[in-house]
């Protein structure tokens, strides 16, 4: 008898959607999916969330936008994007006829637009859920969003989970005293699941010029860095929620991506590490096959939670 | 664009603080263009974190020379590789000059300003390949700035050298010693890379003289492949003037799109 | 004539306090001060802040304790210490005779414990001010602690002020929404100057045995990967209160340090550089001079708060 | 105790995953007891952010030389220096094993496990020094795991080597080993380093034994030098069990003052 190599089963359910594995690109970081088809198939990953969608054309910062910290990148993008009317028209009819989950991460300038995007998007097919970004850091004034306040969060979340035929992702905010309790405020909202976490409010500065080294001042810090904070967050979140928690932060590595999901996340979302390696996301893939099949671990859902705490 | 991981250093040959390496790297070199880049990973921990873009400085069938100034702490990790040690690249990336079949018996100008001379090597090759006629322009601070003068000269092809305190050349910026030679002679085209001011003065005597320019652009890259809206310039597009990825778009543009800030 | 190598005036002036520049050590990252007497000369630096002192002494928290991560090092020391009976007994007659600016970080468990500790001291000579640590995560369940709250942060900063007859540095927590609120709490409450930043609640997870990495589950992120998180909070609370900041997280070099003082720290404190190289204070504390001299600054203090904002 | 910044690899050698490293840094040499370690600074920049602490091997006037296995990222890097290359050192630091003058004649037992039979070398050669007799044990897991056993040899000192599955020496547990040799003779005096497992037993079959027991214990370090209050163990004092600094304190401590976890 032949010794087959013991395939593992790499799915997960997050109960309003079924992924191919538990591992999706994250947004702002992918652009619209189609720039990495050069360098992986895209059918390979769990899905993707595409860059964050306003409902009109938005400029986006002036640069710089990027600037490099010890293990970490600070951006100053400002979710420049083509809004949802050329998405639809121009992108979505590519991405449609991939076979893997395509996610659109929502933005608003107010509580009308994130509504007036998942209205227009509603009408549309070929998008598996929306990510609800209510913690940009680098639109308003030093990283004001909707993240910060457990109201705001519920209000939110509560009108676009009402608004919207599509399960609703909620991505939050590190930027937080007590992630635990905004992430409470999403779920009696209604969110069908949790992401986090966005990047940091963070700044930079060029001693010589003594200038910021963004042209916006602060940014979003993410890489790296950020790792240990975010996987506290999300062992905090995934502890305390029962809606399904994705998550994300500096993960580099399938052990990185492995231990997001011992921490609690069913799921989770790899971002700066896509500019680095563009077939990254692929890699982390296989990385935690082969640690499974080597640990004996048959199926990756087993490994979800199982942190032991003394 | 292929990820070429398996890409390894042949030799690497230093004058001061710039970098000459050739690199064995047969797939990006076949497909590269003049013009064109190559994402280049310096590290394999998170220290810099990002890969460094760096013009294709020639490219052949074995692979392709990339030249550089170091000016931090990446082109020093590069620096200091060693003949055989393994290098991972994406590219060639983005559009490159435009060279095309119909420009036989023209005459371009080509400027190089410090380490902008780097992608204007590959492309007077190209050009002379093609049958045009190149004046090649190499500015620099110092004599220490252009040390590309002999590769120049063992290719055959000629150059007009400027540096800023007159130490080799003409001395004065090379955008005066440009302007000097367009009021002599009339190129069809004129190929740029180089500090903003420098291209920032070039378009506008490009402009003053009618002559269509491109310019290679630089700008902090996160990922090199249009995905992060990292490296964004001010061009002008159909559909205005909006910031645009150059790592996709360009990093080379027309004269007349730019706006330069 | 000969040249003169002009000197370049480091003094730093706190309004309460002079230091002879404006670098100091950070408590718990050098012990009472005398574990460095091997490496550096003390009375080179600006000053220095002891670990941080209980009532009672305390026996901290089960190792592991110390965990790296990327540009960052997590610990969960758990404040073990002394006490301030066997720190006046034993240790401050030691650091009395030292012509440098001694500084005692506070810490209680509860409001009464930093009652205590203030009363206790405040009859020892020797002692140029106190930091008050409202900001420790290592102690209390996931990170609490009094700077979580502009209200607990007034009421403590009010009570101490008023008990103590020295000035009082409030060392705040970076685990905040909004530091500027609890900034100004501190400053309400009559803090003579405030710190920050603390270290960022985290975790690190050992993916082989599925436990946290240290005993204590979570721990506080120090070191270059907080460094822009730490930078931005310090100009942003720079910039709104009128009291001087000491701005510290993840300086490594006298360029780092020059960085805080231009977004408006009028002194560092520098942490964890200190386990890397035990020389690293006076290392920068010179390369804030050459710096200056280089950039023909005469006196450190005309970098404060220089920072051009476009 | 001193930062020794110019202290230089003089040459490395390796044995699989173990390594030997011989540095030239004479004042630390000079200063070195048998017991003692030093935190090596392995990489310039953040990654990784801390010195790894390394048992002193052997030490003379001109330097001191490091055994170690890699463990991970610092030990690594450490591994693929090349002689010549510079190296940050503090030490020596902590208090080594107890040697002193009164000894002359007596015999000790010292056992080494795997990378722990680092330090366990020097203290060999200067209870040899000293007119010791010494029974060296070194255990392993396979023979790779024991590659000092010509090292030792070439020093004259005889080794009692031991591996788990019985590829060389005694098969089976180094403590068992010890055990059955405890049981034949009993020494003055036992030393051990390596893993805490082998210690806690060797500990108690001391403690049986009535033989006085030294262990150098390891700990995640921070900074070697006492400040960060990270290394400790529970060791007994005067005061009570408390959490001991093993950096400042030990790493050695007589074995009845350890709280095995
Ligand atoms: C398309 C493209 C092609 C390039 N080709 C070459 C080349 O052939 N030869 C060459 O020497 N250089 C070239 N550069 C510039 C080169 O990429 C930067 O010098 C390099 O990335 C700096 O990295 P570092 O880690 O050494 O320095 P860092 O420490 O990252 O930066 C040092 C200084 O350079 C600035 N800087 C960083 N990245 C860039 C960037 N991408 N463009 C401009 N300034 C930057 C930083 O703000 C900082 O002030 C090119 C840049 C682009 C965008
Ligand atoms: C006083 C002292 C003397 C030592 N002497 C030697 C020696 O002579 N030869 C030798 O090979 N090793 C020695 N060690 C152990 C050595 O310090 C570690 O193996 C090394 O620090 C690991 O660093 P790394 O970056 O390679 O691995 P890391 O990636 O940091 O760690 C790899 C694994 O080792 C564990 N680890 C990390 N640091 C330590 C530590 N200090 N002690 C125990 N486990 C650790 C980690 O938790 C992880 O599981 C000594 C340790 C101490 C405290
Ligand atoms: C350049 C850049 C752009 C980003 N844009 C978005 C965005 O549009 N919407 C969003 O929700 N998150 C955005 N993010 C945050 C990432 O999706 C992710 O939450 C964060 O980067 C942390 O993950 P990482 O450390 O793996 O990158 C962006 C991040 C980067 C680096
Ligand atoms: C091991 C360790 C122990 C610390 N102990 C204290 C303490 O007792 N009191 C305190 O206010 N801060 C303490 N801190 C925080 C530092 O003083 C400092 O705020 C923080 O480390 C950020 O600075 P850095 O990045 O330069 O280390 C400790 C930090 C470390 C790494
Ligand atoms: S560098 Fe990332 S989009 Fe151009
Ligand atoms: S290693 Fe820092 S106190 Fe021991």
């Amino acid at each position: 008898m032949a010794i087959t190599k013991k395939s593992v089963d790499l799915t997960t359910d997050l109960g309003f959607l079924k992924l191919r594995n538990p591992v999706l690109a994250a947004s702002g970081t992918f652009g619209y999916g189609l720039e990495f088809e050069p360098y992986l198939d895209l059918e390979k990953l769990g899905g993707f969330v595409v860059k964050g969608l306003y409902y009109e054309p938005r400029e986006g910062n002036p640069p710089p936008r990027l600037v490099e910290t010890a293990s970490g990148l600070i951006n100053a993008i400002g979710l420049q994007g083509i809004g949802v009317e050329a998405f639809s028209e121009k992108v979505l009819p590519k991405l449609r006829r991939l076979k893997t989950a395509v996610i659109v991460n929502v933005c608003g300038a107010d509580d009308d637009e994130y509504a007036a995007v998942v209205e227009y998007l509603d009408k549309q097919e070929g998008i598996a859920a929306y990510e609800l970004n209510i913690s940009c850091p680098n639109v308003k004034a030093e990283g004001l969003c909707p993240a910060l306040s457990p109201r705001t969060t519920f209000d939110l979340v509560k009108r676009i989970k009402a608004a919207s035929r599509r399960p609703l992702i909620t991505k939050l905010s590190p930027n937080v005293t007590s992630i635990v309790e905004i992430a409470k405020a999403a779920e009696e909202a209604g969110t069908d699941a949790i992401a986090l976490v966005n990047t940091f409010l963070a700044m930079a500065l060029d001693l010589e010029t003594r200038r910021p080294k963004l042209r916006n001042v602060f940014g979003g810090l993410s890489g790296p860095a950020i790792k240990p904070i975010a996987l506290r967050m999300v062992y905090q979140v995934a502890s305390r929620v029962r809606v399904p928690v994705i998550g994300m932060g500096g993960i580099m590595t399938g052990a990185d991506a492995l231990e997001f999901l011992v921490a609690g996340a069913a799921a989770v979302e790899v971002g700066t590490v896509n500019f680095i390696d563009p077939d990254a996301a692929v890699r982390i893939v296989a990385e935690i096959e082969s640690w499974c099949e080597a640990h004996g671990v048959a199926a990756v859902r087993e490994v979800v939670g199982t942190i032991k705490v003394f | 664009m292929t990820i070429d991981r398996n890409a390894r250093l042949r030799e690497i040959r230093n004058w001061d603080d710039y970098f000459h390496l050739a690199i064995d790297a047969p797939e990006i070199g076949r497909e590269a263009r003049p013009g064109q880049f190559v994402m280049v990973k310096v590290a394999d921990g998170p220290s810099p974190l990002l890969r460094r873009p760096l013009s294709i400085h020639d490219a052949g069938a074995s692979g392709i020379e990339l030249f550089f100034k170091v000016a931090g702490l990446g082109t020093e990790i590069l620096s200091r590789k060693k003949p055989g040690d393994p290098l991972d690249l994406i590219g060639p990336l983005g559009k490159g000059f435009t060279v095309t079949n119909g420009m036989k018996g023209k005459r371009a100008f080509c400027v190089g300003g410090g380490r902008g001379i780097a992608p204007i090597y590959f492309l007077a090759r190209e050009l002379g390949a093609r049958g045009l006629q190149t004046n090649i322009f190499y500015g620099g601070r110092r004599l220490v700035d252009i040390p590309l003068r002999d590769k120049f000269e063992k290719a055959g092809i000629e150059l007009l050298c400027s540096t800023d305190n007159g130490s080799f050349g003409f001395g004065g910026l090379v955008t005066e010693l440009v302007g000097l030679e367009l009021a002599k002679t009339k190129p069809d085209v004129l190929y740029a890379c180089g500090p903003e001011a420098m291209m920032k003065v070039l378009a506008s005597l490009a402009a003053k003289h009618r002559v269509p320019a491109e310019f290679s652009l630089e700008s902090v890259m996160g990922c090199g492949i249009g995905a992060c809206w990292g490296c964004v310039h001010r061009i002008k597009n159909e559909s205005g003037d909006g910031w645009t990825k150059i790592c996709e778009e360009g990093p080379v543009f027309p004269g007349e799109r730019i706006l330069w800030p």
